[in-house]
């Protein structure tokens, strides 16, 4: 029960981040939301195995928390070589 | 929410923009596969979807550029046309698919009861999903091993690795401290939780493809934060070849070994003093030559990607 | 080298606590060739970027430094939640300052970079020689920080070591 | 005892919640990209915390609530990291943030407060 309705207020949050990450206007607020967004899957993850009680799910959730860094990392290491023509044109 | 982010990639115009919403795709889905209880699958799409396949979009529009080219509108009509039919022809055929966990369709009668009922003691390790994979189907995975390589040595032979002979000349003190100092914290755990992957694959979800993956995003994240000549100089791209060629002959390696033995090829049975102990042996040593081949094969597109992307990135 | 043991030990009982299976000599064995690769890859890291000076043992020397953060990470939490549901009340006053560093190695600057960043309202944008650039939504948030509290604490988890 | 666990796991997991909650509504509601930011690392802290430690209270002390450790252990990690990769990326790109108070103001405030 308890666990049912976190994931429902994740849920929500998800779809929060979401919506700003369709909206942007910058392109770091869409890196932002999908920060964002990475870190309540790996919560969503987490949790949802608890739901089913199959905690093997945690490495998942653990795998999703490093591959959401390194993406990041890697998303913002290319904007910094070659910074996108929208990002000074629209703040 | 699926549906939300497919149109807004199709709307956006900015490939940047697009790689990253597919990131949010890709995670959506691995919920899914979770909901649906296919623990392997969203681990699968978690290492590969989510991760490797920015990055190594992202290395793509480092060669390509920003924008989209403005398409002509013509032919707008011809893809919209062919994705419609096939889409309607796929939904007809789901209409005669059975509901969904009804245990009397076909699908389920077939192997799947010998797979659930028999493995526990014919190959007696915990995890159905490696059982089926690494053993009953073990020819299949060995394609897909096979292909993996493929693509690696159709991408080596198009644009190839170039080497950057010269150190990047830094300037004191390092430029991104905060990165470089967490990175170097983290890659060692990062490294060994992927060999714990790689050899848990039998007792949870996991196994050699996960396991390449975040292997390579250890050295991945290495590359980034610190350069590229640094990536190279810790896993020299020479030795990543040989040792991606060296991943698919364990595998084959080990089904000529059991027909030595005496068996079919990749019949692991034979191996061991018991079937079991056979089996378990084989097991691991296919999902070595699996994860072998997929962490270099990955290392080594992703070198082969940014190399010819800028300098030093 | 203290590092070294440091990471032998640090990631034998991450292996350890990962894996759970302490009695199947197979895992244990395959866990003990696991934690060898990773130092080794570690140290060929190593070679050619050495940890400056002090190794990471600074984390582990002073265990008050930790519960402190967490109680400045509350109360931080707070001021941001006030700053969304009540923004009349409670206007956001964006502002950027640059601020000297007391820790001196690079670990402890970035344990003091991080903790900036790890407590919301507050966001270290660039650290170069002896300076941080810290990007505060508040001048509350900014004056906590000024007033050097946490930069000290760092200092002293560093001190500690000698 | 189990009814107080369960209370203590029921209060963590709706505090997480709510500070999930509010750090949405914070990246909707402040106007700028770098005072989002600071929303999105409210969800990111203390969220994350409270919801593990419900889960921890409900499972009980034993390798799984290790594991959960290891996963908020390792987004305490990165989300500084990443907001800081983050910020330092669109300062650098020559996103400039709307500041309060001007410059000047501020470092006389700076100097009294010292």
């Amino acid at each position: 029960m308890m666990f049912a309705v976190t994931i429902m207020a994740i849920l929500v949050i998800m779809g929060i981040a979401l919506a700003r990450a369709f909206l942007g206007p910058t392109i770091y607020d869409r890196i932002l939301a999908v920060n964002m967004f990475g870190t309540k899957t790996v919560l969503f993850i987490a949790v949802y195995g608890f739901l089913t009680e199959r905690p093997d799910f945690l490495d998942i959730a653990l795998v999703y928390a490093l591959i959401n860094f390194i993406g990041v990392i890697a998303v913002l290491k290319f904007v910094e070589r070659y910074p996108p023509p929208t990002a000074t044109s629209k703040d | 929410m699926l549906v939300l982010t497919t149109i807004a990639i199709v709307r956006l115009r900015s490939l940047f923009a697009i790689v990253m919403l597919s990131g949010i795709y890709s995670l959506l889905s691995a919920n899914i596969f979770v909901i649906l209880d296919a623990v392997d699958v969203a681990f699968t799409e978690a290492a590969v979807g989510a991760g490797i396949s920015t990055v190594l979009m992202l290395a793509t529009i480092g060669i390509t550029g920003y924008e989209m080219k403005p398409r002509s509108k013509k032919r707008r009509y011809v893809p919209l046309l062919v994705v419609t039919v096939t889409g309607a022809v796929l939904v007809y055929g789901m209409m005669d698919m059975p509901g969904f966990t009804d245990s009397t369709a076909p699908i389920h009668q077939h192997v799947a009861p010998r797979y659930i009922i028999d493995s526990p003691h014919e190959i007696g390790i915990p995890n159905m999903v490696t059982a089926v994979l690494a053993s009953y189907r073990g020819y299949d995975t060995m394609g897909e091993v096979i292909v993996v390589f493929a693509a690696l040595v159709g991408v080596l032979s198009l644009i190839g690795v170039r080497v950057p002979k010269v150190a990047p000349n830094y300037i004191e003190p390092p430029a991104r401290p905060i990165l470089q100092v967490m990175a170097k914290f983290m890659i060692p755990f990062i490294i060994l939780f992927a060999l714990y992957v790689q050899f848990h694959g039998d007792f949870g979800p996991g196994g050699g493809f996960q396991a390449g993956v975040i292997f390579s995003v250890a050295i991945i994240l290495y590359t980034l934060t610190f350069s590229q000549y640094d990536g190279m100089r810790l896993v020299p791209p020479k030795v990543l070849k040989i040792l991606a060629a060296a991943g698919v002959l364990i595998y084959g390696g080990t089904g000529v070994w059991t027909m030595l033995r005496g068996g079919s090829f990749l019949n692991y049975s034979v191996l061991g003093e018991t079937s079991v102990a056979g089996q378990h042996l084989g097991i691991l040593l296919i999902e070595f030559g699996v994860g072998l081949t997929v962490a270099t094969a990955m290392m080594l597109l992703f070198f082969a990607f940014v190399s010819r992307g800028e300098k030093n990135l | 080298m203290p590092y070294r043991y440091l990471l032998i030990i640090g990631l034998s009982i991450f292996w350890l606590l990962l894996s759970g299976y302490w009695d199947n000599p197979l895992i244990l064995g395959l866990g003990v060739a696991s934690v060898a690769l990773s130092t080794w890859l570690a140290m060929r890291i190593e070679r050619d970027y050495a940890f400056q000076d002090r190794g990471l043992s600074i984390l582990l020397k002073q265990p008050t430094y930790w519960p402190w953060l967490f109680v400045e990470i509350i109360k931080a939490n707070i001021a941001v939640l006030r700053c969304i549901w009540l923004p009349e009340k409670y206007p956001t006053t964006p502002l950027i300052r640059t601020l000297k560093v007391a820790p001196e190695s690079r670990i402890a600057r970035t344990v003091y970079a991080n903790s900036i960043t790890l407590t919301p309202g507050t966001v270290t944008i660039k650290v170069r020689n002896q300076e941080i650039l810290v990007y505060a939504l508040t001048e509350e948030g900014m004056a906590d920080l000024e007033t050097g509290e946490m930069g000290r604490r760092v200092h002293k988890l560093e001190g500690s070591d000698t | 005892m189990e009814i107080i666990i369960d209370g203590l796991s029921w209060i963590c997991l709706l505090i997480g919640c709510g500070l999930g909650l509010s750090g949405a509504i914070g990246i909707f509601r402040f106007k700028e990209f770098y005072t989002r930011m600071h929303a999105a690392s409210v969800t990111d802290t203390l969220c994350v915390f409270f919801i593990a430690a419900g889960m921890i209270l409900q499972s009980g002390f034993n390798l799984v609530s290790v594991k959960l450790i290891f996963v908020v252990a390792l987004l305490w990690l990165t989300g500084p990291v990443a907001s800081h990769a983050l910020v330092r990326a669109a300062y650098q790109t020559g996103l400039k943030p709307k500041l309060g108070i001007t410059r000047k103001q501020s470092s006389l405030r700076g100097k009294s407060s010292t």
